[in-house]
């Protein structure tokens, strides 16, 4: 139920504090907690902090376009992505998996379609993004990578029978 | 199965599904809807298992969590489980139970002897007695004695994992006080979570008869779930117990609805943060204290009921209640409808309302009011009552059950844990909520309303007077009246003394139906009212909860996330042996056997070229125009003056002036630079800049980024480094000219491939380390790999690079410092005199402390006998016997290979002046005399290195 | 458990911080006592009840802010900005 | 004081337990005292005993806001070891484990000191090598410590899974060390002191020092003033709301330790299991439960209850390492508010105010130091000079930045 998003352009950007108002209206920003736009989609993760990713324009583009749109704004926005492996998670059984392994409030009403944020997943730091109705995506380090996989493969498969029975 | 205990008709049990199981290796049989105390109780059982301490025996006492006797050890197809409460226990087909606690059999228990020779161990006996010679010449007895089960020893089959949700409303308890308070917030929209421990949601509708609203309960049920279910915003949880109710309305719960099928039994940890919690926990019954009221077949009077109604059991033939209450009397005139016959009613109030009396008549059952239990007889079951009537009397009844009750608790334990303050109520004699911080409120019996519209009477729970036989508080820990009076005469009268001198309340129930009484009888002693005694505290677990639930799926792999390199599938099919440093899976070596690897992989570097992943070590990008006055109190190195393109080593310090991390910077820019961190240190360092830039210097312009996992990281260390890495089309001019020791630069390959490299040496040859994408990891090795084939190259790891560095006499974090070593220590004492400004520490270094010249000092010694062995951990010692003394310790050490002798590193008291010295290395009992040298013992002008 | 308010993310499980001990502690230049530079480095006023203290958002958006929180009873009772003066009620 | 024995137990027995003494009286408090001491957890009344024992000053009283022991002294995990890095703490602790080794027949009243061995595993090389550097430590300083092989711990303890996320790759254990009754030390203590005329006074807290001319002269209490040639501070947790009373600062956090119980079972662990990477340290008590803890809260406290995380570390922590457990179930957790110093080593002497005595920082390990706390400090406050074991743990330290870090140096601190 979780696959791995490969090849995705993953720019990491990080505003001065001083700046971050100036940089918004040159740019188009996420709010907070909140992901926006499609190419680049940009990830809310702290008020001085995004992730701007894409399956189709490279980093060095989106880079590029940074630079050229922030211009004269102190930043720091560099190619992240082979520093952070994607899964998606699909299906109705995608929340419930995600409850085993994270605290926030994940209903549907407090986290619908566009929610993002940081937060820690099976002990680890990860972005879980509501990309749409009942499909999430989870971004963690890619050291963790494997350790995730596995973990989300143990977890379903443990919530699932539960929920067989729960449900029943 | 004795027909004759169980109904033919009513109940919740399903009489077309027979289930069979086995007690202490006897075949019986049950019906699904049993629970396994129901079930053994229409068998005819009635001594189940034996007490704690005194080995007595023990029946089914209650029908619920409050349950004293009826622990038992059963499978249920996990292997046998300790401590099972059977009334909790849904009776499953081929399900295995055992008594406890008896040695050898249940009916002959030897240790029946503690029982007999009761007097001798009174509260506290062992605080007293078994002083001499010493404890260890008993406690071997004591321990064997004591436990209540066994630890299983097969590895448990069921899994566990945890669930996380929240919600507005979370309802404890799925009575009729649960299920009102779910329906209402439910119809005003609010989402709700309702728990119940039992396996269905009724509470005492489902065994109590009497009606609700008018209506008969079971239809009410049936209506409301139905109503509930209409909502659409309500999910019930059942076999699920709220255990834990923490700080900020935060409540655990054990969930054990898929815990006892035969496949794959689940059990689930919730963590519930609700917005608001409804307590609907109901009440426990308590006992009443009379001589031997611990024997089978005396039971709670509610519990006898819900037996009958629920079950259709009838835990006996000729009962006698003894009572204070008038809810008892409701329980028990339910008793004859259910084909039980009640020969009597002993109350001890005088003055009983009549309505009851009359139903009493009307059943043909004596009543004694104003009377009071005295003593049940019996050995292994209860066949008849001593008591004493109004005028005083002693009388006898005989009796096959008895049916006490000492009036009711409310279930508050949640509430207490939430930091609810309780009071006494002494028309109801007992604790009720008082008030909370936190968002909660009490309903129903838990909030003491426990029969409408009828008022509640309740009389003394005092124990009998003037008695020889024994009277049970605590029956789980075999706790006596007397064990009390003892505690009170020994001047231990706080409520907490009396616990913890008698351990009552402290056994696997957690005191559920004895603290009540413990301390009503220890005010009565000290002539205080029960609220003045006061309760002792309530803590997490309402109900023990296995640890296997706890943990989750927290186990093994999932223990602690292991971090691993980008290339790791290459390293191991290399050969690598992983081993974890700070978290990181990496190559420790390469090969099989290790001292051969390391030795081989050493020579490797120094006389060719070696290949090392070094992608952990930590990377941040600071940038901005105060980035290098900003480092410049980061590090104790001056950072403006490093030039673009020029590479610094570096420590930093922590406040107290002591070292927490080293490693190199770049300047990639007027107002960029790049940092290297150790591998262990990479987040806590970036936190640790984040951290005094946000709260200490915010106002300087910079932005901190860490790119650790972006870049992995390869070292080409050895002679030949540089020719392998030439050989790679699009590399940088890396002639030592163009590309001298401590540059960067950063390019890109032939093939798009983006890198950047810095010539920095940890082992002291030539080396670079050199960055790609940690997407390309692999396939950037293997060109490497294949490009350092003509080279000689070779693979080296860890174990190898700490020798290597070793030689050279290099510093590692963490290994050759300790959390008192400062840059002093560590011979950087003129980088701090030559370092302007304020830094991070540096205050610190100014203390006298600091600069003495005694204290432990990093040096290097090679062993006299240039083969002995020494491993870090030795000490440095002077004098011998008593007056030994450690002057220090050695950090590090190795037989070089490339040396061929034995070397390492010491912190070393005064260290710095004592070179050329001979020492005594002290490790386990061995000593070994080293002399002290310079600790750059492989190539000390670092020709190799600059080369 | 306690579960405190980041003023970027709103509500989390205490499993998400890091807590950075006594807030507003003002850092002393290089020339002061050595009485005084240990007072700042190791002593605390350690209340027991209202105390202002500084917390990290680790595992979201990785910033510091100031809780004024009670020691006994675990009430939060208000969340600022770092750098901002505690409501004046918290002082 | 009537002495206990089995002869005494038998004898009562036969007079149904009629005539047992108390173990303390309840008096009421005097006007004035040489010394009061602050806190009757097992340092107050430990100090309490020894002036009284050894020094002939009777005329203490020990001050006890709740019931006496309901401080850490009644609630912690009960390990008792010597086996410290640096040579000042571990003279101390193993002064403490030697009168540890006779008190129950100093006090008469059994301790059940059951020196089990205190057993510490390592999980890498790096692990090891600081263990060879601790345990060389210990034998220099005289503490007994034998390093053992995966083979050896799994004699001693055989249901430990060697094979655990981080394995089991050596350890060692302290024979002398191991758990004692926690109660029981305070109860001996109280009743002996009590016996020589010490004053317990209990549910009488200090609210503030009567201080003139920087001398303490007494203290002020919710049950009246009372005068004090000198005063001591032995209150655990709350030892800055003492210093604060006393006007100054002290370099302590006061955070809550947690540990828990699960139900008893029969003896199924040796010795007390304790490792520093798998945070996590073990026991069985006498009874059957198998004691935990390791974790505290990870921010300030003075509650004295725990969360849920700690919890699920610690038993995550232990089932790591004795898997057998997972079916065991957890009965009881609790807390207890410690006064945790930068250095993880107390602070025990004088203090700015003249006359003023402190016994505290004892963090999460002054459980073991409970016999060489009071011993030392009553010499300290008997002699107004610090008992020569004690002199590098005065507050006067931190000044200096002369600070004895054995939290680094030995790992889990208990
Ligand atoms: C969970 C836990 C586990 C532990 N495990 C171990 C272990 O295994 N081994 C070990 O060596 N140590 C351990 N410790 C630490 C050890 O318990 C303590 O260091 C030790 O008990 C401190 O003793 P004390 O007499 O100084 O303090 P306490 O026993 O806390 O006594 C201080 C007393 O002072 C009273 N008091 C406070 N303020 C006032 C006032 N204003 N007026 C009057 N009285 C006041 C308190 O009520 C209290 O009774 C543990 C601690 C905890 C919490
Ligand atoms: N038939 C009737 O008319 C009738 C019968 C009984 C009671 N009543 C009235 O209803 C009230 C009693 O009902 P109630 O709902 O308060 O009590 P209850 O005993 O009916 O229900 C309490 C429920 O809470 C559950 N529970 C307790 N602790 C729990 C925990 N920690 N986790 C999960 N579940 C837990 C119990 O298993 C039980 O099912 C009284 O006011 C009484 O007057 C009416
Ligand atoms: C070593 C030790 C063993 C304990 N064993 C038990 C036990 O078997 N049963 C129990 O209920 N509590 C046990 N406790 C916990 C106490 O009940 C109590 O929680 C603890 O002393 C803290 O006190 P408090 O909960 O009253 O604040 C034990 C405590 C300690 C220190
Ligand atoms: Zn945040």
């Amino acid at each position: 139920m979780a696959d791995r998003i490969e090849m995705r352009s993953i720019v990491s950007l990080k505003v001065a504090r001083q700046s971050v108002d100036r940089a918004r209206a040159c740019m188009h920003l996420a709010e907070p907690l909140r992901a926006c736009g499609s190419d680049p989609q940009s990830l809310w993760l702290g008020p001085d902090r995004w992730l701007l990713v894409s399956d189709t324009t490279t980093a060095a583009v989106i880079i590029d376009s940074c630079q050229r749109a922030l211009a004269g704004i102190l930043h720091n926005a560099v190619d992240y992505s082979s520093g952070l492996a994607v899964f998606r998670l699909a299906g109705v059984g995608a929340r419930q998996l995600l409850a085993t392994g994270t605290g926030i409030d994940l209903r549907p009403a407090s986290f619908a379609a566009g929610s993002c944020c940081r937060t820690r997943l099976a002990q680890v730091a990860a972005v879980i993004v509501a990309a749409h109705a009942e499909v999430f995506e989870v971004y963690v380090d890619r050291s963790y990578e494997t350790y995730l996989a596995n973990w989300m493969a143990e977890s379903s498969s443990i919530c699932f029978s539960y929920l067989g029975v729960a449900r029943g | 199965m004795r027909r004759a205990l169980r109904s033919e008709q009513g109940g919740r049990i399903d009489r077309s599904k027979p289930l069979d199981f086995v007690f202490n290796g006897k075949a019986m049989q049950g019906y699904a809807g049993d629970t396994l105390a129901s079930a053994l109780l229409a068998n005819g059982v009635r001594m189940v298992s034996r007490s704690f301490k005194f080995h007595r025996p023990r029946g089914i006492v209650s029908a619920g969590v409050e349950e004293s006797g009826g622990l038992l050890a059963v499978d249920h197809g996990t292997g046998l489980q300790p401590i099972v409460r059977s009334t909790q226990m849904p009776l499953v087909d081929g399900l295995r139970a055992e008594s406890q606690n008896c040695f050898p059999s249940l009916n002959f228990d030897l240790l029946r002897i503690f029982d007999v020779t009761r007097s001798l161990w009174p509260a506290g006996f062992y605080n007293k007695i078994f002083k001499w010679p010493n404890w260890h010449v008993y406690e071997w007895a004591v321990r064997r004695a004591a436990g209540l089960g066994r630890l299983p020893d097969g590895a448990r089959s069921a899994r566990f994992c945890h669930m996380n949700a929240h919600c507005d409303v979370l309802v404890v308890g799925g009575g009729p006080s649960g299920l009102s308070a779910a329906l209402q917030a439910a119809r005003a929209g609010e989402d709700v979570l309702l728990v119940e421990l039992d396996v269905e949601p009724g509470g005492s509708l489902l065994h109590d008869a009497s009606g609700l609203d008018g209506q008969p309960p079971l239809a009410w049920l049936a209506r409301t779930l139905a109503e509930l279910q209409a909502t659409g915003n309500v999910r019930i949880l059942t076999l699920a117990t709220v255990v834990g109710y923490y700080d900020c309305n935060v409540l655990t719960i054990h969930d054990r609805v898929a815990a006892y099928r035969r496949e794959d039994p689940i059990e689930v940890f919730w963590k519930v943060r609700a917005g608001r919690v409804v307590l609907a926990t109901g009440a426990i019954e308590q006992p009443l204290m009379f001589g031997n009221n611990d024997l089978p077949g005396i039971m709670l009077a509610g519990a006898m009921q819900k037996y009958a109604g629920r079950y259709a059991v009838r835990c006996g033939q000729r009962v006698v209640a003894v009572i204070n209450n008038d809810l008892a009397w409701r329980s028990v005139l339910a008793l004859p409808g259910a084909g039980i016959g009640l020969d009597a009613i002993i109350d001890s109030r005088h003055s009983i309302n009549d309505a009851l009396l009359d139903q009493a008549r009307e059943h043909g059952i004596d009543v004694f009011p104003g009377a009071s239990p005295v003593a049940a007889a019996g050995s292994t079951a209860v066949r008849k009552l001593q008591f004493r009537d109004h005028d005083g009397r002693a009388r006898t009844i005989a009796c096959d059950a008895i049916a006490m009750s000492g009036g009711l608790s409310p279930t508050l334990h949640l509430y207490s844990q939430a930091g609810g303050r309780l009071r006494y109520d002494q028309r109801l004699a007992c604790f009720l909520p008082q008030e909370c911080r936190q968002d909660v409120v009490v309903t129903g019996a838990a909030n003491g309303e426990f029969a409408t519209p009828e008022t509640y009477n309740i009389g003394s729970r005092k124990p009998s007077a003037a008695n020889s036989s024994v009277q049970w508080v605590d029956f789980l820990h075999d706790v006596t009246v007397s064990d009390v009076e003892l505690a009170c005469r020994e001047n231990l009268r706080s409520v907490e003394h009396v616990k913890r001198y008698t351990t009552t309340g402290m056994a696997a129930d957690q005191g559920k139906t004895s603290n009540l009484n413990a301390l009503t009888l220890l005010g009565e002693l000290t002539g205080r009212s029960p609220g003045e005694v006061g309760t002792t505290t309530f803590r997490p677990m309402f109900m023990p909860v296995t640890m296997g639930a706890i943990a989750g799926v927290r186990r093994g792999e999932f223990y602690a996330p292991a971090k691993r390199l980008a290339a790791h599938d290459w390293h191991a099919t290399q050969g690598a042996v992983f081993e974890d440093y700070g978290g990181w899976q990496r190559p420790a070596y390469y090969g099989s056997d290790r001292d051969a690897c390391v030795r081989r992989e050493t020579l490797l570097v120094r006389q060719a070229a070696g290949l090392f992943d070094a992608s952990p070590l930590g990377k941040i990008e600071v940038q901005g125009p105060d980035a290098a006055e900003f480092l410049n109190r980061i590090y104790i190195h001056s950072v403006p003056t490093l030039k673009q393109g020029k590479v610094r080593y570096s420590l930093m310090l922590n406040e107290n002036g002591i070292i927490i991390d080293d490693g190199v910077f770049v300047r990639l820019a007027d107002d960029h630079f790049l940092l290297n961190t150790t591998s262990a240190g990479a987040n806590a360092i970036a936190a640790w800049l984040e951290e005094w830039q946000q709260c200490e210097w915010p106002r300087m312009e910079l932005v901190i980024n860490p790119v650790t996992s972006q870049w992995a990281v390869v070292t080409v260390a050895g002679p030949r480094a540089r020719d392998v890495l030439c050989s790679l089309a699009g590399m940088t001019d890396l002639s030592t000219q163009a590309f001298p020791h401590m540059s960067f630069a950063s390019g890109v390959f032939e093939d798009g491939c983006p890198y950047r490299i810095q010539r920095v040496s940890f082992s002291g040859e030539l080396s670079y380390e050199l960055s790609v994408p940690a997407n390309r990891a692999t396939g950037f090795f293997e060109r490497i790999w294949d490009a350092g084939q003509p080279f000689g190259i070779g693979l080296f790891g860890i174990e190898s690079l700490m020798i290597l560095r070793l030689e050279k006499g290099f510093l590692h974090v963490g290994g050759d410092t300790d959390t008192t070593s400062n840059p002093f220590d560590a011979g950087f004492g003129r980088v701090i005199s030559n370092k302007r400004g304020d830094f991070i520490g540096a205050r610190s270094l100014q203390r006298a402390e600091d600069r003495r010249n005694d204290r432990r000092q990093l040096v290097g010694f090679e062993v006299v006998d240039r083969d002995a062995v020494v491993l870090a951990g030795a000490h440095v010692v002077t004098g011998t016997g008593d007056a030994r003394r450690s002057e220090g310790f050695v950090t590090s050490a190795c037989h070089s290979p490339t040396l061929a002798r034995t070397i390492g590193l010491a912190l070393l008291e005064r260290g710095f002046e004592r070179g050329g010295e001979e020492i005594q290395l002290y490790d386990q009992g061995r000593l070994v005399t080293a002399r002290i040298v310079d600790a750059r013992f492989y190539d000390p002008q670092g020709e190799r290195m600059h080369g | 458990m306690l579960r405190l308010d980041c003023p970027f993310c709103g509500t989390r499980d205490e499993a998400e911080f890091r807590c950075g001990g006594d807030a507003h502690v003002e850092r002393p230049g290089q020339d002061v006592s050595d009485a005084t530079w240990a007072d700042y480095l190791f002593n605390h006023d350690n209340p027991k009840g209202l105390h202002l203290e500084r917390w990290c958002h680790v595992f979201g958006c990785g910033q510091w802010f100031n809780v004024a929180r009670d020691t006994l009873t675990h009430e939060i009772h208000a969340v600022y900005y770092m750098g901002e003066a505690a409501p004046e009620r918290y002082r | 004081m009537k002495g206990y024995s089995a002869f005494s137990l038998i004898r009562n027995a036969l007079q149904g337990h009629r005539h047992w003494q108390p173990l303390w009286r309840n008096p009421e408090p005097k006007r004035s005292y040489d010394v009061v001491i602050i806190g009757a957890g097992g340092h107050g009344l430990a100090t309490a005993y020894y002036l009284a024992s050894k020094h002939g000053i009777r005329n203490v009283a020990v001050l006890e806001k709740g019931y006496l022991g309901g401080g850490n002294s009644g609630r912690n995990t009960q390990v008792t070891r010597s086996n410290y890095f640096w040579p000042q703490s571990a003279a101390f602790f193993d002064h403490s484990l030697k009168l540890y080794e006779g008190l129950g027949l100093d006090l008469n009243f059994n301790i059940m000191f059951s020196q089990r061995g205190v057993l510490t595993v390592a999980h890498s090389q790096h692990e090891i090598e600081m263990m060879r550097r601790w345990t060389n430590a210990l034998q220099i300083n005289r503490v007994d410590s034998e390093l053992l092989t995966p083979a050896e711990i799994r004699q001693i303890e055989p249901l430990i899974n060697l094979h655990s996320r981080f394995p089991v790759v050596g350890g060692y254990i302290q024979r002398r060390a191991g758990i004692s009754r926690h109660d029981a030390v305070v109860w001996g203590f109280a009743r002996a002191a009590s016996a020589l005329g010490v004053d317990i006074i209990q549910q009488c807290e200090v609210t503030g020092l009567d201080i003139t001319d920087g001398a303490v002269t007494g203290v002020q209490t919710n049950r009246g003033d009372i005068d004090a040639g000198k005063v001591c501070i032995a209150v655990a947790g709350n030892t800055s709301m003492l210093a604060a009373m006393a006007g100054f600062r002290v370099p302590i956090v006061s955070m809550a330790l947690q540990a828990m119980v699960s139900e008893p079972v029969k003896p199924c662990l040796n010795t007390m299991l304790g490792s520093t990477t798998i945070h996590m340290y073990v026991s069985q008590s006498d009874r059957g439960e198998i004691v935990l803890g390791g974790g505290a809260d990870a921010y300030p406290s003075y509650a004295q209850r725990g969360g849920i995380p700690i919890v699920e570390e610690n038993v995550a922590a232990v089932l790591e390492l004795l898997p057998a457990f997972s079916s065991l179930r957890l009965m009881r957790q609790w807390a207890g508010i410690n006064d945790i110093t930068p250095d993880t080593t107390p602070i025990m002497g004088s203090t700015p105010v003249r006359n003023l005595y402190i016994s505290g920082g004892w963090g999460t390990g002054g459980y073991k130091a409970i016999p060489a706390g009071g011993d030392t400090m009553a010499y300290t406050i008997a002699n107004d000079e610090p008992h020569a074991l004690i002199r590098d743990f005065g507050l006067d330290r931190f000044e200096r930045g002369a600070l004895i870090d054995e939290g680094a140096a030995s790992g889990v601190a208990h």
